[in-house]
């Protein structure tokens, strides 16, 4: 794993761990992400995916070891914090703000860098004036670039939930990141919605020049669309390699169908 | 549309004001808020006295009209309240609030608009007095102001009681416990006492082991309880339960047919009159109350402190009034300044300082009743 | 004809709602003069309605005026607490209190003023000052120390402001005698028996009320924000209980005998008037909207939906929710200041915890969220509680005045039950709307195109 | 690829994780408030070990009549999430019930008056059960009817809408309670079913005698007390018992985990949450007739107080969780009592919020609370 130098990773995760008192939810952890990757990160229910991800990006402490973001040790930082330095998520059960229209959950994410205090919105300065102008058409056309601008005055709860999914998306992106984490991007999408989300993955990662790492279910999903797999089971990893490696991988077929399963699948 | 709507009302508030041909007297009184049982008191005796001089014809012909509001206790309440009575109603008189901390800030309000205001219970000195010191000429009292009571207390405990050492408990949010208690304290220390222990409490307590334990400590000679009489309820009842056997002293507080006598036995309180007295105010007063009020078993009620406050300032008024010959608020104050008047807690004059001179009976209470100890003239 | 009253009460009720709709209206307007001609005509029709006399009767009586100005402190206390519950998602107890702070702060500075003595101004103008400097200070340090826990911090603000104010003291006792000569004494007044001077000094000392709240809310925020919400709503419960203790024992415990405790603070000038109480009114709606109309508005309403999220947005919730709690005490500083000054007369049970459930029923009343509903509840709860059902209530006989705070009960809980978001849901009018920017208005054409339906209620909790 | 799998039974931690700077500062803070607070206690009991224990009891007293309303607020929190602020008046109302029970039907001498030849102490005896029981029921009728009335319509409303009910209801409860025909706001001096008899201790328990002196130092207590904290702690295991051991117990367990899961397993929650108000309701009255009895003066707003202290002992001992109201209950009652003793008594309320705010600050669910882990 030594071979992988500093500058083509982003994320480097060493011997994270997490532990909610006595139980090991994640247990020396280590993951690099090479830049430009999709990598996706699987595993059975409980296997300590979505911890992972809060300890990326700081939601939850971690217990010991150190993450990395772009050769910046990041754990330890707030969550904004981490925010601000490049990383945005998506959550596993959609948190958009949902009594908010479109276009506010994406000037939400603006925030950090909104270019004005609130002593400019206080006085309602020039400045105010100017980069809240600036703030919202920059946000409207973020929107319209995922065909989003027709619903930015819709109040995010009473969008349906597949575009729910595509909003809180685009708000994490409008965050400006250079690691999106998309957790369970797919989940609750039937097989053409599916092959859509994959064709807009695809397109966000080369427009905004990112680096993807996603926690999936659905394996036609994940095989399709990543490049890297790294497979968990409680709170260890078990396998790492390219989609075709982890397909044939005895200790993955174990862990998601039991013990024997790999031999017949072998077979 | 909003000019329309104004002029319509001025109209509406025009027609009203015309009708008023009665004398209507407002009634200032805590009728909810933290003390609706003292503004019941004191509406019930203010009324008792209305509805006896309607009785007998009114006022100069006319007839009393009670307008009555609620004062909550409140500054902000009572100040809503009485600006309703001066500015709505057109009173010139007003007969409350019941509490100093809701009186204060009206009598300001009363005095700028001329109306006269006699508080039956009120008794910080700045009720008619304010920061510079100077009389407030539209504001009255009916009842003692704390130093006089508070003084005349530590004079009883002091020589009567021959007590050294006293303890001082207080409501540290109640103005009338504050004050009876700094001038006891002045005095007793005046006169050679000394004071072993303050304690303080807020009106909402119920228990009071810890104060009484600090009590049974101190070993006074003397527990001065300046409270009403639902605090004394509970205080002496847990003394008793504790064995503490020093006397209590309070004031008026105390007086009310709810007194627990079982267990403030032992203990003296100042009051307006003795019920044992055969003055002819006393008993009519003790009888017309009777008559007018039950209680929940259908049996006549006893007053009050509270409630004879209440009768007396109001007849105060009235007579001040009948006196003046006129209902010219200026020639009424002028009137009450002069007045003698002998009422239920005895024979009234004003002072300076518009509070008014009266004597002051000491009771003593026992296992099964209020008796007489003594009478200390002003 | 005692039902003139009634209909009295009614007519003015509704004129006032008129009269927030249109001043809300005019404010809304783009142009600057626009605003202007709204604000003098706002003001102008009140005032002439004061004056205005037909014989003997004001057609806006000291009564109602009493009202209105209860009702326009009620309303800067309603705004803030909407801001810090409603905006923010915090449930705050804590309002009143600091509307007490508030008042008690500037009461003290213009009594000793009007009493010959300006080191009240001084100490507690140059305690704010140096208290707003050392916070400052400290939490330019703790930036560079990141993350360093929020009771240490609180430990270290907690310092520096006891530090600041020791110096104020200090300081303010030791200009004061060097000043004196320009103040002048009784026997040669100078500028402390000016009326023009007096004037100012109310307007400073309101500011600095809010200040001192402002800053006594951030050091009692600093740590308790951090508490969920429910166990944050009975933290702010015992602040105001603290509060209320404080003031009760404010000449045995604090240091302010002419505060006299529980006997009431007596002798405060009653300098409050229309025109202050519509200047502040004012001041404080521009604030709270310019506030809420932001993008830290928006960031405050983020952390209201959902506060994972909004970290996950890059959006500092310890700091949100302390800006959102910081400002929405100001401006019930500056209420409590305006209040303090109207009635003349402070006693500490105006402060008590029972009463300060009422701005959080106004708040709930006017709906969650809607600037426009809290000042249409606050003057509604009012001219409903003080004026009308006492005008009603008195006609009807010498118990029925006791019914007053049973009514109002009942009426609490029909309005819930039947608009449990609120009288105005998340509703707003003419000034407050997010309609004032150009996008904002191509939304309310697209709203109307789109017959969206905004119904805006707030859940509560997951 | 290489599959790092870890070494099974590692420590969670080989290299020291940096802890957060200037934590210390903190702890320091607080430690050294709780230092001085607990020297100077200490100080105080050395010089003086007789008044510290009768402190300590007086505050066990408090403490315990907190303990029964508080069991009402942490249930009814733990399980529909509400600050249920009428259950204090439904505990005044609880003493009222009592009140006009003895003094205007005298229920407590019912058995004499059936039964003439009754011992007059056993007839003193059940008929006070008696008075007990149609208190509990009374304020168990009120309770499930202000739940039926004012909390159920909004239980898919905003919490808060739901908490200004009950915010109005309280009101509702103390104002129509002080109409004069209703109980009138005066003090009612509360007439005990049976009398009060005290103790005192030394070299052997003593009755004190009404009216005469007990020697000095000595530690007393009465009756009530006793039976406060045995109905108090009896009340404690029986609620144990519903919430372990019982049907409905883990149907209440379920409820206040998950509304709508528990809903799927068939379970009533309705009914549930009706019982629910109901039993704590119960309680609550059962501590309002002791509270009177114990305190012999009541009036329509004597739950207002008492009912606050109730649920910020709830808060204390982590809401939710019925030990942990008990505990906090009883801290409370001792921090008031030892405040009283030895700091100030005006100060004791502030001194009771301020040990709620840093108990919160350094455990933010409680004493017992579960922590509330957010998902992310």
């Amino acid at each position: 794993m030594a071979s992988i130098k500093t500058g083509d990773t982003i994320l480097s995760i060493k011997k994270a761990t997490k532990a909610f008192g006595g139980l090991l939810a994640v247990k020396d952890l280590d993951l690099e992400l090479p830049k430009g990757a999709i990598q996706g990160l699987i595993g059975p229910n409980g296997a300590g995916k979505t911890t992972a991800f809060n300890l990326i990006t700081g939601v939850i402490p971690i217990t010991s070891g150190a993450i990395s973001f772009e050769g910046e040790r990041i754990d330890g930082l707030e969550a904004y914090e981490v925010t601000r330095l490049g990383i945005a998520r998506t959550f596993q059960n959609i948190r958009l703000f949902t009594n908010l229209s479109v276009l506010d959950n994406v000037r939400i994410a603006y925030h950090s860098h909104a270019g004005y205090g609130l002593g400019d919105s206080l006085l309602r300065s020039r400045r105010y004036a100017e980069k809240e102008k600036e703030l919202t058409e920059r946000a409207m056309d973020f929107l319209g670039i995922f065909h989003l601008d027709g619903l930015a005055f819709e109040i995010a709860k009473n969008l349906p939930y597949g575009q729910q999914r595509r909003v809180e998306i685009a708000r994490a992106l409008a965050c400006a990141p250079r690691l999106l984490l998309l957790d369970e991007p797919a989940a609750g999408m039937n097989p053409k919605e599916t092959l859509e989300l994959m064709d807009y993955i695809h397109f966000i990662k080369d427009r905004f020049d990112l680096t993807i790492l996603l926690i999936e279910h659905q394996m036609r999903f994940v095989m399709g669309i990543c490049e890297y797999i790294t497979v968990m089971d409680f709170g260890e990893e078990i396998a790492r390699g390219t989609p075709a490696q982890i397909q044939v991988n005895e200790r993955v077929v174990e862990a998601y169908l039991g013990k024997g399963a790999a031999k017949i699948a072998a077979s | 549309m909003k000019r329309v709507l104004t002029i319509a009302l001025a109209l509406v508030l025009t027609v009203a004001s015309l009708s008023a041909a009665d004398l209507k007297v407002g009634v200032l009184s805590p009728l909810t808020g933290p003390v609706p049982s003292f503004g019941l008191s004191v509406k019930e005796g203010t009324l008792l006295a209305v509805s006896e001089w309607n009785a007998k014809g009114g006022i100069l012909g006319q007839k009393i009209v009670p307008v009555i509001e609620d004062g909550q206790c409140d500054a902000a309440a009572a100040t809503n309240a009485a600006n309703k009575l001066i500015n709505q109603d057109q009173v010139k008189f007003i007969l409350g609030e019941v509490c100093s901390g809701a009186t204060i800030p009206v009598t300001e309000l009363a005095g700028a608009a001329k109306v006269l205001l006699l508080s039956p219970t009120a008794t910080n000195p700045n009720v008619t007095v304010d920061k510079a010191g100077k009389t407030k000429d539209f504001a009255f009292r009916a009842c003692y102001i704390d130093p006089f009571q508070g003084g005349i207390l530590a004079q009883f405990s002091y020589t009567r009681l021959k007590a050294k050492n006293a303890f001082i408990l207080y409501d540290q949010g109640n103005d009338y416990t504050i004050g009876l208690a700094n001038a006891f304290e002045a005095q007793f220390t005046k006169l050679g006492g000394k004071v072993v222990g303050k304690e303080t409490y807020t009106k909402t307590d119920t228990d009071f082991s810890a104060i009484l334990a600090k009590i049974k400590a101190a070993k006074p000679e003397v527990v001065l309880l300046p409270d009403y009489y639902n605090i004394v309820n509970l205080v002496t009842k847990q003394a008793k339960e504790k064995g503490i056997t020093v006397p209590f002293v309070g004031g008026d507080g105390w007086d009310s047919p709810d007194l627990d006598k079982a267990a403030a036995a032992g203990g003296y309180y100042t009051n307006h009159y003795s019920p044992e007295d055969k003055r002819a105010e006393v008993v009519n007063f003790l009888k017309a109350y009777a008559a007018a009020y039950k209680d929940d078993a259908g049996k006549g009620k006893v007053p009050d402190a509270l409630a004879t406050l209440g009768y007396d300032g109001a007849n105060l008024l009235f007579t001040a009034i009948k006196n003046a010959g006129s209902t010219d608020t200026t020639k009424v104050k002028e009137a009450l300044e002069k007045i003698s008047f002998n009422g239920v807690t005895g024979k009234i004059t004003f002072d300076k300082a518009h509070n008014p001179v009266k004597a002051l009976t000491i009771l003593s209470v026992t296992k099964d009743k209020i008796a007489f100890d003594s009478v200390v003239q002003p | 004809m005692e039902l003139g009253y009634l209909a009295g009460s009614i007519v003015k009720l509704a004129a006032l709602i008129g009269w927030i709709y249109g001043l809300l209206w005019g404010l809304g307007r783009p142009k600057a003069w626009q605003k202007a001609v709204t604000i003098i005509l706002a003001f102008g029709v009140i005032q002439a309605a004061i004056l205005a006399k037909f014989g003997d009767i004001a057609l806006f009586s000291a009564f109602d005026q009493g009202l209105l100005i209860q009702a326009c402190t009620m309303t800067m206390v309603a705004l803030g607490l909407n801001l810090i519950y409603g905006f923010n998602g915090q449930f705050s107890l804590a309002q009143w209190g600091f509307y007490g702070i508030g008042a008690y702060c500037s009461a003290d500075i213009t009594y000793r003023w009007t009493s010959g003595d300006a080191s009240g101004l001084l100490v507690a103008g140059l305690g704010t000052i140096l208290g707003a400097l050392a916070l400052f200070l400290v939490g330019w340090l703790l930036k560079k120390k990141r993350g360093v826990p929020v009771l240490s911090a609180f430990t270290f603000y907690l310092i520096a402001l006891v530090a600041a104010g020791f110096a104020a003291v200090k300081l303010g006792g030791a200009l004061s005698p060097l000043l004196a000569p320009y103040f002048g004494s009784p026997e040669a007044p100078g500028v402390l028996a000016s009326p023009l001077a007096l004037q100012i000094v109310f307007f400073l000392s309101i500011i600095v009320a809010g200040a001192f709240a402002a800053e006594v809310s951030f050091i009692f925020g600093l740590p308790v924000l951090s508490l969920g919400s429910d166990y944050f709503g009975i933290a702010t419960l015992g602040f105001a209980i603290i509060v209320k203790t404080l003031l009760v024992n404010s000449d045995t415990i604090l240091p302010f005998p002419e505060m006299k405790g529980g006997r009431g603070m007596i002798g405060i000038p009653k300098l409050t008037n229309w025109i202050w109480v519509f200047a502040f009114l004012i001041l404080v709606i521009v604030i709270i909207r310019n506030f809420v109309r932001s993008s830290t508005g928006r960031a405050t309403l983020a952390v209201r939906e959902d506060e994972i999220a909004a970290r996950a947005m890059g959006i500092d919730v310890a700091k949100n929710k302390l800006m959102a709690f910081v400002v929405g005490s100001f401006v019930a500083g500056l209420g409590g200041a305006i209040y303090a000054h109207y009635i003349g007369f402070l006693a500490p049970g105006s402060f008590d915890f029972i009463q300060g459930y009422n701005p959080l029923i106004i708040v709930v009343f006017g709906g969650l969220g809607s600037m426009t509903g809290t000042i249409a509840a606050s003057f509604g709860w009012i001219f409903f509680l003080e004026g009308f059902l006492r005008v009603l209530l008195g006609q009807l006989g010498s118990d029925a005045p006791s019914w007053r705070l049973v009514l109002y009960p009942i009426a609490l809980l029909l309005l819930m039950l039947v608009r449990p978001q609120g009288l105005l849901g998340t509703v707003e009018w003419g000034f407050f709307k997010d309609g004032n920017n150009p996008i904002g208005r191509a939304r309310e054409k697209l709203s109307a195109a789109v017959k969206l339906k905004g119904s805006g209620t707030k859940k509560e909790g997951e | 690829m290489p599959s790092s799998i870890a070494s099974g039974k590692a420590p969670i931690s080989d290299e020291k994780r940096r802890g957060p700077p200037l934590a210390w500062v903190g702890w320091a803070f607080l430690g050294l408030i709780g230092a001085v607070t607990v020297a100077y206690i200490a100080g105080k009991a050395w010089s003086n070990p007789v008044l510290f224990l009768q402190n300590i009891l007086d505050g066990l007293k408090l403490g315990f009549v907190y303990a029964l309303i508080a069991l009402g607020y942490t249930m009814v929190y733990g399980i529909v999430k509400l600050i249920n602020f009428a259950h204090g008046d439904v505990f005044m109302v609880g003493a009222f019930t009592s009140f006009y029970a003895v003094s205007r039907f005298r229920l407590h001498q019912w058995p004499s008056a059936v039964f003439p030849g009754i011992d007059p102490t056993v007839s003193v005896i059940i008929g006070s059960i008696t008075v007990v029981l149609l208190a509990m029921l009374i304020c168990v009728l009120l309770a499930v009817t202000i739940e039926r009335v004012a909390y159920k319509p909004l239980r898919e409303a905003p919490r808060i809408a739901a908490l200004i009910t009950a915010i109005g209801v309280s009101f509702f409860l103390e104002f129509f309670g002080a109409l004069p025909f209703v109980y009138s706001g005066r003090f009612i001096p509360y007439k005990a079913p049976f009398p009060t008899t005290a103790w005192y201790v030394q070299d052997g328990i003593h009755p004190i005698v009404s009216g005469t002196a007990s020697p000095d130092n000595t530690i007393s207590f009465s009756n009530i007390f006793l039976l406060i904290a045995a109905a108090s702690i009896l009340v404690q295991v029986f609620l144990q018992w519903i919430v372990k051991r019982t049907k409905i117990g883990v149907a209440m367990r379920a409820a206040s985990y998950d509304k709508s899961t528990a809903r799927l397993m068939g379970i009533n929650v309705d009914r549930v949450i009706s019982f629910t108000f109901a039993i704590g309701a119960a309680f609550a009255g059962l501590g309002g007739v002791l509270y009177a009895i114990a305190y012999s003066s009541i009036w329509s707003q004597l739950g207002v107080l008492p009912g606050l202290k109730a649920f910020v002992a709830a808060v204390l001992g982590g809401i939710g969780s019925i030990p942990g109201a008990f505990v906090g209950a009883l801290i409370m009652g001792q921090a008031e009592a030892l405040t009283m003793g030895y700091i100030s008594t005006p100060m004791r309320d502030a001194v009771a919020f301020a040990i709620l705010i840093i108990v919160l600050l350094v455990k933010p669910t409680g004493l017992f609370g579960e922590p509330s882990g957010e998902k992310a």
